[in-house]
Formats: C-alpha cells, structure tokens, sequence
C-alpha cells in the first residue's frame, strides 16, 4: 500500500513539472542570457590609438598552466601612430583546444591587452579551426562582447590596502571598472567614498537582514585598513595628490556598489 | 469453430512479415564496414577483455519459486473453465473451488513460513 | 480450401494488416508523445527539429536505427542470436489477435481469447531468454535470467488478475467480456470491489510484462548496461524495442477491453473509444515509468508471491461470490 | 573523535560476516564456478572510469574488488612543476562536482605554508561558496543516485534532471561571480581574485529559496518513495569502526552515527563564526548516506544564508595579486590542511623548498573519494548487482579526485 501512495505522489511530482518553464533552452537559437564576467574566449584589443594593446611583455606566456600562449616578439620599433618605440606582439598564438580557461593571463596583463569574451568560439571540424591567431584573436575584439575582467580591474580588487602601488597603474582601473558596476547596480544617490560611510552603501544592496550582522564586519575592517591608508597618505601626500584627484570623481560611483572592494578608491580618499 | 484459429494463423504471418521485413530493409540500407575489425566483434565487457564465456553454470537462485509457478499456473487452468460455468453450476461449485484454493494457500502459506518464496 | 477456410485466412490477414499497421503507427506516435511528455516533466521540450514539434521523431529514430552496421560478437550463438529479435516483435503483436478494436475490428474472434492472450504473453520471455543466453555476454545472461524470475513472479498474478472479468462475463472470449460490458456495466467501474483491483493488479502485471518501469528488471540499463539487449545493434534492436512499445500498447488495448468497456462509449463510433482508452492506458504507463524508480527482481518476487497473488486470488473468490450471492450479479 | 582506533589488515567484515576482501578468491572458489564480471569502466553507473571485478554466485556478489587509475592525470606531479600561483586551476578539475573545494584547500595549504593571513570578507566568501558548492554537489549526487536506482530511461532521470536544473541555479551564482560555471580559478593564496559583483545577496537568497522550495519535491521523487526506501535501506551496511579504520570521512562516516565533521571539530574559513549542525544518522546503510546529503543540503541553504546576510567588508585578499607565476616564494616547511568537502575530508599535504622555490617540492592530495571506493570489499559482498549499482552511488565517488 505504502508502495502505491508513494507511487501516486511522485506521479503527482512529475506531474506538476509539465505546468513549469523549461528549464533548458534550445542553444543555437536561444541564447541564455549571459553573465556579465562570463569567460568563453579570448580577444586581443588595440589601444586607444588603434594599434594592438599587446606589448609582448610575456607575462600570459609566462604564467599560463598549460602553456597554450605563444607569443613571439620582433623587437621594439617606432609606432606608425604615435612615433614612440613599442614592442609589439609579432605572432600571438592561442590553443584554445587546450585551454582550461583558467583567465590567468587576463590576471597577469597590465596593459589590459588580452582579454575574455562572452561568446564561444563556433565549434569547427579540425583542432585548427580552435586554434587562435592574431587576426582572430583581434576580430573578437571586434565582434564580440567582452567579459567583465581586465587584468588591471582584477589585480586591483585584490590588492590590500596597504600594499603600495604605482599610481600608473592605479589610474586605469578607474575608467574600466566603471561600465561594469553600472551594468549591475547602478543605485542613485551618491556617497562620499570616505571609508566609513562605504559599507553603509553596500548595505543597500544586501537587503535589511544584513544590518545587525554587518555592524561588526564593517566596523572591523576599515579599522584595519585605514590607519595604514592614513598613514601612508601623511606620508607622502605628493605621490597620492595626483591619481586622488583624477580617480574621485570617476570612482564614486563604482566604489558605492562595490564597497570595500576598491581599495583604490580607499586609500585616496583618505 | 475452428476459423478463429486460421485467422490467427494468417495474422501471425502478416506479424512476422513485418519482424522480418523490418531485418530485409534493414539488409538493404544498412551501412557497411569497409574494414573488419576483431574487436568490434568482441564480446562486450565493460571495454574490458571478457573473463570467460557467458556460458557457464549459473546459479539461478529462484527453482523453488518456479516450480510454485507451474503449480499455480495448473491451478489457474483449473479455474478457468469454472470461472466459465460459474453460473450454471451455482453454489456447489463455488464452495468446491474456494475448498481447492483453500488447500492450495495452506501449501502457500506453509512455503510462506518456510521461507520458500525468500530470493535465496 | 473450402470457402470457410479462405474466407478466415483473408480475414485475418485484412484484419492483420490493419490491425498490425494501426499499432505501429500509433507506437510512432506514443514514442512520440512519450518522449514529449517526458521531456515535459523534466523541464525539458523534448523533440523539436525533426518535423513539426518534433513529429517525425519516431521516423527518425527507426531509419537512423536501420542504418547501423549489424555486429554479431565472435562468440555468440549466430541462429539463436538472430532468430530472437524477429521472435519478439511476433510475440508482442500475436496478442493484438484477439482484441476487439470495434464491434467490428477484429482479426479473430477466438471464443478462447484470454487464455490466448495469456499464452501469448507468456511467450515472450521466450526470446528475451534467447537472446540473453545466445549473446553470450554476461549482462545479456543477468538479463535473460531476470527476465525468467519475472515471468515466474507476475505469471500468477496477471491470470488471476485477467480471470476476474471472465468469472464477472462467465466468457473468456474478449469480444464476449466487451460485450457483456456494453450491456451492463464495465468492470472497473462495477463491481467495485473486484473490478477496480482486478484491473490494478493486471496493470501491475502488464507492466512487469513489458518491462516498464518499475519492473523494467531484465534491461535495467544502471545495472546490467542494455540487459539483453547489450549486444544487439541496428535492425535487431529495433526489433527489441518495438517488441517492448507493441507489448504495452497490446497490452493496454487488452486492458482497456477487460476491464473499461472495449468499445463502449457514447456519441462516438466503437473504436474511437477503444483507440482513446488504450491510448489513456499506454499514456499512463508512461507517467508511471518516468516518475518511479525500479524494484530489485527479488523484491518483484516478493511482492508478487507474498501480496499480489493472494490477492489476486481474494479477487477472484470475491467476483465469484459476486456473481454466486449479489442480487442480480448473475445475469 | 578521541577513541584510539587499532587498524588490522585483515578485519573480517563486521558487517556481512562471511569474506574476508584480503583473501583471494581462490579461497572462497577453488573450483572457479563463480562468474567473473568486470564492472567497467565503461559501464552506465560507475560514475566514471572505475571498475570492480565482481565474483557473482548468481546475482549475489561474493567478492568485489575495485580497480582505481583510469583517469589518473599526475596531477600532484603537475603541481611540483608548476608555480604555486599556477595550480589553482589545475586542481580544479580533481573533484569536477565541487571544484571550489579543492581550490580552497590547496589554498589554504599554500597559505600556511607561506604564512598568509586571509583577509575576513575573503574567509566568509569561501564560507559561502564551499556551502553552495556542497547543496551543488550533494544535489548532483542525490540525482545520479537516482539514475543508478531508477535507470536514465525512467523516474531516475526524472529526479536527476530536477536535481540538475536546480544545481544549475548555484552554478549560475558562480558564473556570475567567476565568470565560469565549472573550473573557477577564483582562489588564490591570500584570498580570493573575484569580488563578490553587485546585488549578489538577492541572486543568492532568490536561488536558495527556489531550492528550499523543491525539496520536498525531491523527497517525494526518491527517499521519500517506498520503492526508493526497498531499494536502499539496508543495504550496503558499513559499519562505524571499519569507517573509522578505512579512514572515511564526510557524510558516509557521519551516516555510520559517528558525529565527525571538520566544519565543527576543526574549523576553518569562517566556520568558527558559522557553526554548522551537524547531521549524523544512525544504520550506515545506503539510505542513511543518501539521507544524511539530503539533509545536510537543506542546512547548507540556512548556512549560505547567514553568510551572504552576514558578508563582511574589507579586502578580498591578503596576499599579492598574481602578476607573475614566481611571485610565491617558499623557504621549506611541511604543512597539512584538512577540509570537509561535500564528499568528506579533503587534505592537502605540501613540503614547501626545494630546488625551486616558486613550487612545492612535494604535494600530496587525500581525496576523500579514494578513502569511500576502499569500503567497497566490505559492504559489497552478500549484495547483488542490482545493489552493487546502489551502494557505488551512495559512496558518491568522483573518479577526478580518486585517480587524480
């Protein structure tokens, strides 16, 4: 008996399912939305002049696990565009059959010049349809999406706040950051990014629950980090005068969604 | 009387046109190998080799319960003609039919309790 | 060949023909249906580019499958191994004889149909055995001997459970049982006592015959690879497959005239309520597969032996009575 | 935990009381009747590339004996070429149901080793992904113990797809935090590379409520079904002391009766702040394992509550962000971190100098999985090869993590 009751409930659980959604969509012609940091392939854009950003400093070569990146480098010449001497990446080869996707080599860039993109790669017959070149890895950067993650946004998301930085470093983040925070959550009303008041605007986003439990945490961490910040900031208030300046206004925003996150934003500001 | 069967006996054949009809269809536009692989006549085994012949004694583990099959089929062949005449017959043979079945779930019963039906 | 003779043969192979070709086209659409269905419960859309809303997906499925390659492994046993699949299909279909699909539609009124059906039924473990032991593949054995301690288990059952609507009818000729039916009232529905476990317990047994889920024990897929079917390719496991559709449609079809009535209906022709109740069966078979889990073959055994059979025989005593001691019953 | 446990090589089986899995079977069949059946690795349920030898009487199993390597990857031998910042992604893929997890504890072994401090806001962040990633992996494992019972072709599938869609929902979160759905590479040693992106918190509860809601759906579609309970309860019985003496951890052990979990007993992360309940159930049959995943998901959906409500602020990592694969350097030293894994305790062993010391001279990974496959010629024999599928399932063995 007890068989058959049970039997009955779970034709009355499969039943019930024929009156949900699909949870799957048809790929090729459906396409689920994606993520905004999702990492499918790889592009290679150009600088704000119109050349290739790579400049073959090898440091994604260096630091890939499976040592699928291939870059090989014909020295340092005069760029058409702006006359200065740059390396360039001559040949840059990416194995993406053998890629784990790992975005070690987006983490490593500095320049920001290899970057992931939203979209796969389309499926080919032959290993060297995956295999990208220059050309390929550059037309991605034309034609699809990018992800979320540079190098320079990443590596400044997890610098501590008192490891000392290079401010020519620091000054790019800002402009990069910015598209992506407002993509997911762009709350009205500005802070002043001092870091006290930080927390208080990323309790917005986690809804009342996380009042009582955030006190602590909140309270703890920027007494940390501020007083080193402080510190260094009295110390040599030249260095940090500059990016201070050109980083506030245009880190606000982003540093109000992220909190604490940008530690950049921290530390200039005190 | 007997046309019932014939028909039978013409609609088995219609059935078995279509089994074997379905391997002559199957003899025409099934692919062929080009090359015969020995392995590919292999016994399947998990991707294993296989450790011996299927053919081997094997313990079926259920003749006590077989053999209760053939006596309860018998039994049914009993019934199936009273079930039939059930109402000519009335009452004697319904009491009849629930003595014999009586007899036959005391034998069921005493396999029951010597647990003669258990998956051994 | 006198004309009586001629006439039956032309009978049931029209009739055959008919029949035969309804259950496969029907089959194509169940499968169909099915893998809709299934797809639907488990949030899933099921088959979508073979014709429109996936149609043809049956067609499909039965051409790419006739396609393979046929390998018979090294070691089998070459006649066995290829006797078996066609053997099955026959046997599945051979039931669907006897069922009155109208007043009308029938390929051969046997005044013995029950017995036929279950003989018929009981044949098929015949081939699914042979095609166990002739693979010689150690799962198509465990499978072929599952298939055997099946047979024993719902055997019992599955006759006492069909014996019930001819103790209720006093005909074991189908069409005699629809008929009584039609003129009364359909056994699942009355008496209730008898008539609605009767028809349980002999959906219970079709199931275990046709190896659906719960009962799908010899092919056990998680357990035993294909079960017999591991070694079979191409057209010869096509065969296998339909074998195992037909034998539920049949089975339905038997169900749904033992114990709803066959071809009794209002407003509608005979066999529209024939077709409409044995495709509500075969649906509900479906349901059943994709929502439950399988037994083991010695819990089927135990079930069958320790519970559905002395019930069945409870059923059969009580529908006896019925007929014997209810006013009215008898007539 | 404090019991001194006495290993003996040859321990008769507690549980079925009649083989010995250290004997050969030349003992049990010196006539060789029994059938040899190998049970892989190219079979439906093993869960991989595993195989077992299976000496039938019957259907009865007389002796099981498990064969492990076929997906052996030389990862630990990998990890000693690689630089430690470069291994993250390569461990990824030993327990392929619960990456995170082994990310996390290479992590934090590299972090001992190299004394790093983990900033709190990276530690409850790892807290909350090792919960969602045990309700993804026992999720995962409640619908392939489906199919192993139920068949790809029945009510198993069934389960398995509802139990599937549901874990898409936590892989989604990680996609949105990582980028991946899969193979993260979001540890690394000090910390973690992603930042928790904006509105996180309500994607989260969202995706919980939705499978706090389906769970009695799924106890409907399998332990709670009687045919599910015929099929599993009382079989493949481990008994707590040989548990003990294979060294097997997590959910297995604790469904043995024995209250072992190193989220409470030795806590890391931000378990010291985040105290788990504990479920332990009595029996160490096949139900009890799949009962005790069952209810640890529903307390992994509360935990991942406290800790996305509870997120504390602060930096991410502690530690240098990864600009070149020499920046972690190591002066020697040995360390072991143990975690729990949805499937058990998960060590991580390095010896840190060497000839290079931008890389482990040695690692060792103690895969939880490996240490479950080592009960199976203890509670396999007397069981049949319908429940031989069953009690594989239940071990819920990652062939990744087992061979590595």
């Amino acid at each position: 008996m007890g068989y058959f009751i049970d039997s009955l409930k779970a034709m009355a659980t499969t039943f019930r399912q024929i009156f949900r959604k699909p949870a799957t969509y048809e790929y090729p012609e459906v396409i689920r939305p994606r993520a905004e940091r999702l990492r499918a392939s790889f592009a290679l854009p150009d600088d704000e002049n119109g050349e290739l950003a790579c400049i073959a400093c090898m440091a994604c070569e260096k630091i890939c696990p499976s040592q699928i990146i291939h870059i090989k480098s014909e020295g340092k010449r005069e760029s058409p565009v702006t006359g200065k001497k740059r390396q360039y990446a001559d040949t840059f080869v990416l194995d993406l059959t053998a890629c784990i996707g790992c975005e070690l080599c987006v983490q490593v860039c500095n320049s920001n010049a290899i970057y992931m993109v939203r979209e796969q790669e389309v499926p080919g017959f032959e290993r060297e349809d995956l295999v990208l070149n220059l050309e390929r890895l550059r037309a991605n950067a034309k034609s699809k999406t990018a992800a979320w993650a540079k190098g320079t946004v990443l590596q400044e998301m997890q610098e501590l706040p008192k490891a000392e930085k290079k401010p020519a470093a620091e000054k790019k983040p800002a402009p990069e950051k910015k598209p992506a925070a407002d993509a997911t959550a762009a709350p009205p009303g500005d802070e002043k990014p001092a870091p006290e008041k930080k927390p208080v605007a990323e309790k917005k986003e986690t809804p009342a629950p996380a009042a009582p439990a955030d006190a602590t945490p909140a309270a703890a961490a920027p007494a940390e980090a501020a007083p080193a910040a402080e510190a260094k900031a009295a110390a040599k208030p030249d260095a940090e005068a500059k990016p201070d300046g050109e980083a506030k206004p245009k880190e606000a925003e982003p540093a109000k969604a992220e909190g604490a996150k940008s530690d950049a934003a921290k530390e200039a500001s005190a | 009387m007997h046309s019932g069967w014939l028909s039978v006996f013409a609609f088995l054949v219609v059935s078995s046109l279509i089994g074997f009809g379905l391997l002559a269809a199957s003899r025409v536009i099934r692919v062929r190998s080009k090359s015969d692989s020995p392995l590919k006549h292999r016994t399947y085994e998990c991707g294993e080799e296989p450790a011996g012949l299927a053919w081997m004694q094997f313990h079926a583990r259920y003749y006590v319960v077989a053999i209760f099959f053939v006596l309860f089929d018998v039994e049914a062949v009993f019934l199936f003609p009273w079930a039939v005449v059930l109402r000519e017959l009335g009452s004697a043979a319904f009491v009849a039919a629930v003595l014999f079945v009586v007899v036959l779930m005391l034998g069921w019963l005493y396999a029951l309790r010597k647990e003669a039906l258990q998956w051994q | 060949m006198n004309p009586a003779t001629q006439s039956a043969l032309i009978h049931g192979a029209v009739y055959g023909t008919i029949v035969c070709l309804a259950v496969l086209t029907s089959i194509a659409m169940g499968i169909w249906f099915e893998r809709k269905f299934a797809g639907r419960m488990q949030s899933r859309i099921g088959p979508t580019y073979t014709g429109p809303v996936g149609l043809l997906q049956p067609v499909a499925d039965v051409v790419k499958l006739l396609q393979k390659e046929d390998i018979i492994p090294r070691d089998a046993d070459h006649a066995l191994f290829n006797l078996a699949p066609p053997l099955a299909a026959i046997f599945s279909l051979a039931a669907a004889a006897v069922v009155p699909f109208s007043a009308k539609v029938i390929s051969a009124d046997l005044d013995v149909g029950v017995v036929y059906i279950l003989g018929v039924g009981g044949l098929m473990v015949v081939p699914t055995f042979m095609a166990g032991w002739s693979s010689n593949n150690k799962f198509a054995l465990l499978g072929g001997m599952r298939a055997i301690a099946q047979s024993v288990s719902y055997g019992v059952p599955l006759v006492l459970a069909t014996m019930v609507p001819v103790v209720l009818a006093g005909s074991l000729s189908v069409s005699g049982i629809v008929d009584w039916q039609a003129t009364h009232h359909w056994f699942a529905v009355w008496p209730i006592l008898p008539g609605l476990p009767a028809f349980l317990l002999f959906y219970l047994a079709m199931l275990a015959e046709s190896n659906r889920i719960p009962f799908d024990i010899p092919e056990a897929e998680s357990e035993l690879v294909a079960g017999i079917t591991t070694e079979y390719t191409g057209a010869k496991f096509t065969l296998f497959y339909m074998a195992e559709y037909v034998h539920t449609m049949v089975g339905s079809a038997v169900a749904a005239a033992l114990f709803f009535g066959g071809w009794d209906g209002p407003f509608a022709p005979g066999l529209h309520w024939m077709v409409l109740k044995t495709l509500l069966i075969f649906v509900s078979v479906y349901w059943v597969r994709w929502s439950l889990v399988r037994f083991r073959s010695d819990q089927l055994m135990d079930l069958c032996w320790k519970r559905l059979t002395p019930l069945g025989l409870g059923l059969v005593f009580l529908a006896a009575a019925f007929v014997q001691y209810w006013p009215g019953g008898a007539r | 935990m404090n019991q001194v446990i006495t290993v003996t090589a040859t321990r008769q089986s507690a549980v079925r009381g009649s083989v010995d899995p250290h004997l050969s079977i030349r003992h049990y069949d010196p006539d060789a009747d029994l059938m040899l059946l190998h049970f892989g690795p190219q079979h439906p349920s093993t869960h991989g590339v595993f195989r077992m030898d299976l000496h039938l009487d019957g259907e009865i199993i007389v002796k099981a004996t498990p064969y492990v390597g076929y997906l052996h990857r030389a990862v630990e031998k990998l990890c000693e070429k690689l630089s430690f910042v470069q291994q993250t992604p390569i461990v990824d893929k030993n327990d392929y149901v619960a990456p995170m997890t082994n990310e996390q504890a290479l992590n934090m072994a590299f972090e001992k080793l190299l004394g790093v401090e983990v900033p709190r806001r990276a530690r409850w962040m790892r807290t909350l992904f090792a919960e969602l990633q045990r309700i993804a992996s026992h999720l995962l494992a409640l619908g392939t113990f489906c199919i192993d019972l139920g068949g790809a072709l029945g009510g198993g599938s069934t389960a398995f797809i509802h139990t599937f869609r549901e874990r898409e929902l936590i892989l989604d979160l990680f996609e949105e935090v990582t980028g991946a759905r899969f193979h993260y590479n979001t540890h690394t040693i000090g910390g973690q590379r992603h930042d928790l992106p904006a509105g996180f918190a309500a994607k989260v509860n969202a995706a919980l409520d939705i499978i706090e809601a389906r769970i009695p759906e799924y106890e409907a579609m399998s332990l709670g079904n009687a045919i599910f309970q015929a099929r599993t309860k009382g079989v493949g019985v481990l008994d707590g002391q040989l548990a003990l003496e294979l060294g097997i951890t997590g959910p297995i052990l604790r469904a043995c009766g024995i209250d072992h979990d190193l989220r409470r007993d030795a806590p890391y992360s931000a378990y010291d702040e985040l105290v788990p309940k504990v479920i332990v159930r009595q029996g160490g049959d096949t139900y009890a394992r799949m009962r005790v995943r069952f209810d640890e998901t529903a307390e992994s959906i509360a935990l991942c509550r406290k800790a996305i409500d509870g997120m504390p602020e602060g930096p991410i990592n502690g530690y240098k962000p990864i600009r070149q694969p020499t920046m972690a350097k190591s002066a020697g030293g040995q360390v072991y971190v143990g975690i729990e894994t949805p499937r058990g305790e998960l060590g991580t062993f390095v010896i840190g100098g060497g000839d290079t010391p931008t890389s482990p001279y040695r690692l060792k990974i103690r895969p939880p999985s490996l240490h479950a496959l080592s009960a199976i010629p203890y509670i396999m024999p007397g069981a049949t090869v319908s429940d031989a599928v069953a009690i594989l399932g239940s071990l819920d063995p990652i062939m990744g993590e087992v061979d590595r």
